[in-house]
């Protein structure tokens, strides 16, 4: 696993993020072929990004996609229920996710693998959600990552919240907030906006514009580039190429360092393309052309940098086997972490629902045991007999 | 009489609609190109255009809202809610404006939208998935609540939901979509009113009242019973507002033993409104206290722990035995009273 | 009752309203102390507005005035139950209202009561909510206005769902929302904006910013202009002076007619205030002060238009008479049809729910009806004998 | 002791809250400077100051979602939410994330929040202010539904909620708002707990079943009863989920007669429920169906006409004489079963 990089220095230009984004469309600082481009206000945040700190960028990227793939074949061996594939989007979460500190907190959508990997999620906790043998894969406060949110929003407000508890409390933490374009429309992101604004909440608005929210094309969902919203509200906002970890990280790093000095919210725009499916049971050929796949495949965020990589005498076999090896480990972890996971016990359905005891509940839970006990203690009590 | 799954029946109700009505209008998520993630509306917007078949922006307060604004321009929309899970965003237009308008406007504005909800559970789905918010809707004034269980009953329902002139929550028993059974296309006008529950087996021994995806289970349930030489009568209760008593009520005067089965927690379900209201219409002919057998009040669990929150046969039969005063997982050995 | 001013020609300006905006933060046609003022572009969109029009104008806002504070004293004498006064904000609702046509459709929330006179309702039919005796006043499509709508922001959504079928229908009509500063941190006035942007529908987001939501004042709601929020999903937006009849009619008109000529969606900020209580419940001391409510009192929207008519040689003492006695006519009409408005019949709380019957419903209608029935055949079998 | 009105025993116990512990924080529109449009939260903010007593933007999805973001940090936050008919807004976050979040996380993350609701009628306000939503959330698994009926319990309950590490709704009975009592305010830490119903008035004939702002006119109820030669039995639910279900059970054991009583339409309410559970768990001690009076199965009526909607002595007194098999306006003259 790669060491974390964390913007901590503060910077004087970027109060003035609209009239930096003036001069250019979309924030790049690695072109599609691979070679480092200049970004005035944007470069001297990762400056401090060495050769081999990218190089560990690298590898993470490689790494989740393979957990991907992996977790793609799982589900077609039918291991898996579901699985929403990140392809494609490997620098938006790497590039975001390695610029957070240890004490941030995440909250996520469903498709934020990559980010869970960086913030030390188990793989095979990685796993449960999607294998539906639990609710949730892990404990939010030991990797500073909320589970995954599905209704499509809801987690801005939470993060929302969450800022507004770090400013509470003197800390100089920040929540980001994960979502995708399509989430853009939802009230909740608005309103979270709102809140976030109203009360200059340490909060950063990570949105992945993967271009398609399940068969609907950003289109639909605006107008205007989604990084225009946030200004309406008071929000400075950022566009930048989603496929380019280094201007991904850029502007992490300065949305960041506003919130933990007091600047309040700010909204990136990662420009990006979901290259699978939805999801495994979406099916992309009913509404998307395959030449549009392809224009996408030539700015692979993976391919650049290792172009770049390359371009800076890291040797491509190395690396790349020393990757590689990485990354196999990973997928046959997983993968056994995957069967390793057992069905749960009936009765845990009851568990949890309430942190005090609850008397409704109570009755139910040890009427459905007496049940299960039923089955036991005269198999001829069923008909179908299937439990006993 | 055609053979089709329930997904294709509901299909064609819908497309028969936008042919006999040009202000039906279609509005959802991904129901254009994709046909909606289960392919209910397949193929309706290439036929019909996308000016009927409309794919919306990602917010369903909007959908349901700008369907609240296109009825009061004239238009009969019909909006698709992705999942059950997903209609608590929209939940404030459908409560405060689409139940209320028509009483709020003294009668002036009509509400002709029906909203279409995927629900319940079965199919090993992740959270927010499978759910059954029905209850919900059902205590709501001013809203009409039914659920379908076959084909037919989809066909014809989903056309007569849209033709109604109040406001409709049309539940779709999702893992029932590629159930299949004949269909009388042509049954429609003559097709039994929409606030009509339906026998679907009789028996003079318990009355099961099921809706939606639990009828499957019910006519299960009874075929088993008869095994055992029970005579167990099935309802369908195709609707929830208007709950049809009446029907209800004539089985338990003749059978005087009522089990109703749900997936949605039994807390406040349909169940308790059931067995509240026969309670008082048939006390007297009551032989044990209504039964009910549901999901747990619990979130709907994970996948692998569904089997174990859904009613299934043995916990209905389970019902049977304790409303017949048999031996069960509850009393045990109880004669009814 | 005044002539409908329709805003009915096409303006080769109206294109680009953001560049028209750049040269003023709120557009003003009128001053405080009653001079015409120019303002490029929306100078020639009421220059057919005569001097006689103008008085009609100053009538119309006369008028509502006084119903406003004839409600208001019946409130006070019990006769209704509550009253949201619009005091302050008669230019923004007459100047808006006066610009449309009879088959545009108006969404209000409940302040509009300027509006729903210029539509033509009834002043006893504005009467009955607040009376308590109905659930609206009037037939929606009897005036081309929907009956006041209590949730906040609910209505947004609806004008835009009414436009598009304006939309499907060809027809030129425009729905038009009314709303408030608070509205706009709702979900659904966001949801509003992007349905309208993403489908281009012919509606009018008309936003009275009079400063304050209950006791918050607007700086909570947004840190920046709330005419700023549109653009960013798509929607040119205007800022006008809310108490300035002229401008709104202009801006007003502008926007019409971008959506009537197939332009989509604009966004209007009338910044105005609140001179009185929220509602006749309120007591706006607790939390705002004297000072600024004498501020605001100098830019009264009708002394202005009063002393503009003045230097334009409409002798006020002749037209403030004729206004007067029309003012109090139709007080007295409203006094008359208030106190004449019946208490409703006890079984008429089942009416309505539904177009077509509701067996549940008809079986408690008619055990409520034997019910009442019970006092009416025996007095004693109530213990209170209330009712009989 | 202290007399109080309802008001006020809910102010004195938001700010013995606040004072008892740093991380309860008051969330809402207009609880700051105004102190909410009831004053609940009168001196609040000048007292603890506009971090702990928040003047939110005017979004409920807002206040909740931000309240669960606050929660997952470690807040306490409460939430007001002005009147009843504006919960809807917040539906999806109370419903979605509040109820489930404790399950979700398996047990990591607690969502000890508060959501104050002042409900029901009575008050001849305009729409949307008079609204009784309970079911909803006692149909939801994972929250807790309270509701106070006098200021004693107002000042004890209202900080056991916030006290709670789950989720609880708390409804609050507006037109009882200025209703005066004694409040011990010591009591606090004794009194009875949050999932606990109580007898209000013992009798033998008949168990009146009641919460919130009809628990007053159920005790009217009993007096009125009472000069009649009838013993009422009063029983003030307080928790509607869980509902104590034991303290019922007993008082109908006893009895043999129950009637429900709530502001909420019938179909789908507490009173289904409630009369569904208690014939499971009663039904040889029964004498007669459990009656329900409730409001109807309508929206709430404009103000001249809440009378005739609302529960009251002569209705409830009517379904009295029903369960006892007395003439009423139903079933005439009716032998009991
Ligand atoms: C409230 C809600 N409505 C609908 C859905 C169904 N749904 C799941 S993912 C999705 C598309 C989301 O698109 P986007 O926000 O762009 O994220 P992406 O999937 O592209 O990462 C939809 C409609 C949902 N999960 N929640
Ligand atoms: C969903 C909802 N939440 C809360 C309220 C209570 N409420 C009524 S008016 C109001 C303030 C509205 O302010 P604004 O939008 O500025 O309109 P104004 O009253 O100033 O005209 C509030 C909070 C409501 N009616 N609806
Ligand atoms: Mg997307
Ligand atoms: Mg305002």
């Amino acid at each position: 696993m790669s060491t974390t990089h964390e913007g901590t220095r503060t910077h004087e230009a970027h109060e003035d993020i609209t009239a930096l984004l003036k001069l250019e469309d979309v924030v790049q600082l690695i072109s599609p072929t691979g070679e480092r481009q200049s970004s005035p206000g944007f470069d001297s945040w990762v400056d401090d990004v060495t050769t081999e700190q990218l190089a560990d960028l690298y590898e993470d990227m490689v790494v989740v996609r393979r957990i991907d793939t992996e977790a793609t074949a799982l589900q077609r061996q039918g291991e898996l229920g579901l699985w929403p594939p990140l392809l494609g989007q490997e620098a938006a979460q790497i590039g975001s996710a390695r610029a957070l500190r240890s004490d941030d907190f995440v909250f996520s959508s469903y498709r934020e693998n990559g980010v869970a990997y960086c913030r030390g999620v188990n793989f095979t906790d990685l796993m449960r959600v999607w294998r539906g043998t639990a609710a949730s894969g892990w404990n939010p406060y030991e990797v500073g990552m909320a589970t995954p949110a599905v209704i499509i929003g809801a987690q801005t407000l939470h993060a929302t919240g969450y800022a507004l508890g770090c400013q509470f409390d003197g800390s100089d933490s920040v929540a980001i907030a994960y979502f995708g374009d399509g989430a853009t429309s939802q009230g909740d992101v608005n309103e979270a906006m709102v809140f976030a604004a109203s009360f200059q909440a340490p909060v950063v608005f990570f949105c992945q514009n993967n271009q398609w929210a399940i068969s609907e094309p950003v289109g639909l969902q605006s107008k205007r580039h989604l990084s225009d919203r946030a200004p309406g509200f008071g929000i400075p906002s950022m566009r930048v190429d989603g496929n380019d970890v280094l201007a991904v990280m850029a502007a992490t790093r300065i949305a960041l360092d506003r919130a933990r000095t007091g600047g309040g919210p700010t909204f990136i725009e990662a420009v990006t393309y979901r290259m699978g499916p939805h999801t495994t049971s979406d099916d992309p050929t009913r509404y998307r052309s395959a030449s549009e796949l392809d224009e996408w495949r030539a700015k692979d965020p993976i391919t650049r940098l290792a172009a770049l990589l390359e371009s800076r005498g890291v040797f491509p076999d190395e690396l790349g086997s020393r990757v590689n090896s990485k990354a196999d480990a990973v997928a046959r972890d997983m993968r056994a972490g995957c069967l390793s996971i057992a069905k749960p016990n009936p009765l845990s359905v009851f568990e949890n629902v309430f942190a005090e005891p609850h008397s409704g509940l109570e009755r139910q839970k040890s009427q459905y045991a007496a049940y299960l006990a039923s089955f036991d203690s005269d198999p001829d009590a069923s008909t179908q007999g299937d439990r006993s | 009489m055609t053979t089709m799954t329930l997904a294709g029946a509901l299909n064609d109700g819908l497309r028969r609609s936008l042919a006999r009505d040009e202000k039906v209008v279609l509005l959802g998520e991904d129901i254009g190109k994709l046909g909606g993630v289960f392919r209910i509306t397949d193929k309706l917007q290439e036929e019909y255009g996308p000016r009927r078949v409309i794919d919306t922006p990602l917010a369903e307060a909007g959908i349901i809202g700008t369907a609240v604004g296109l009825a009061i321009r004239g238009y009969r929309p019909v909006c698709e809610i992705q999942f059950d899970g997903f209609i608590y965003p929209g939940f404030d237009q459908i409560v405060a404006q689409v139940a209320k308008l028509h009483y709020r406007t003294q009668g002036t504005v009509k509400m002709p939208i029906t909203i279409r909800v995927p629900f319940g559970g079965g199919i090993g789905a992740v959270e927010h998935h499978s759910e059954s918010p029905e209850a919900y809707f059902a205590h709501t004034a001013g809203l009409r609540v039914v659920s379908c269980s076959n084909p037919q009953d989809a066909h014809s329902m989903i056309q007569q939901a849209i033709a109604s002139d109040d406001p409709v929550l049309f539940f779709e028993p999702k893992r029932r979509y590629w159930q299949k059974g004949e269909v009388d296309t042509e049954l429609d006008a003559n097709a039994i009113p929409l606030g009509q529950a339906r026998v679907l087996k009789s028996g003079s021994d318990v009355t099961l009242v099921a809706y939606g995806p639990l009828v499957r289970t019910a006519l299960d349930v009874a075929a088993a019973a008869a095994d055992d030489g029970v005579a167990v009568e099935v309802v369908d209760l195709r609707s929830l507002s208007p709950v049809d008593f009446a029907t209800v009520e004539a089985s338990v005067r003749k059978t005087g033993r009522l089990v109703i089965t749900h997936e949605a927690a039994q807390s406040g379900g349909m169940g308790a409104e059931i067995a509240a209201a026969i309670t008082e219409r048939c006390f007297d002919w009551l032989e044990a206290a209504p039964a009910r057998v549901t999901g747990f009040d619990t979130p709907y669990p994970p996948a692998s722990l569904e089997e174990a929150f859904l009613p299934d046969l043995d916990r209905i039969l389970d019902a049977v035995d304790r409303v017949l005063g048999r031996r069960n997982s509850l009393t045990g050995w109880k004669a009814t009273a």
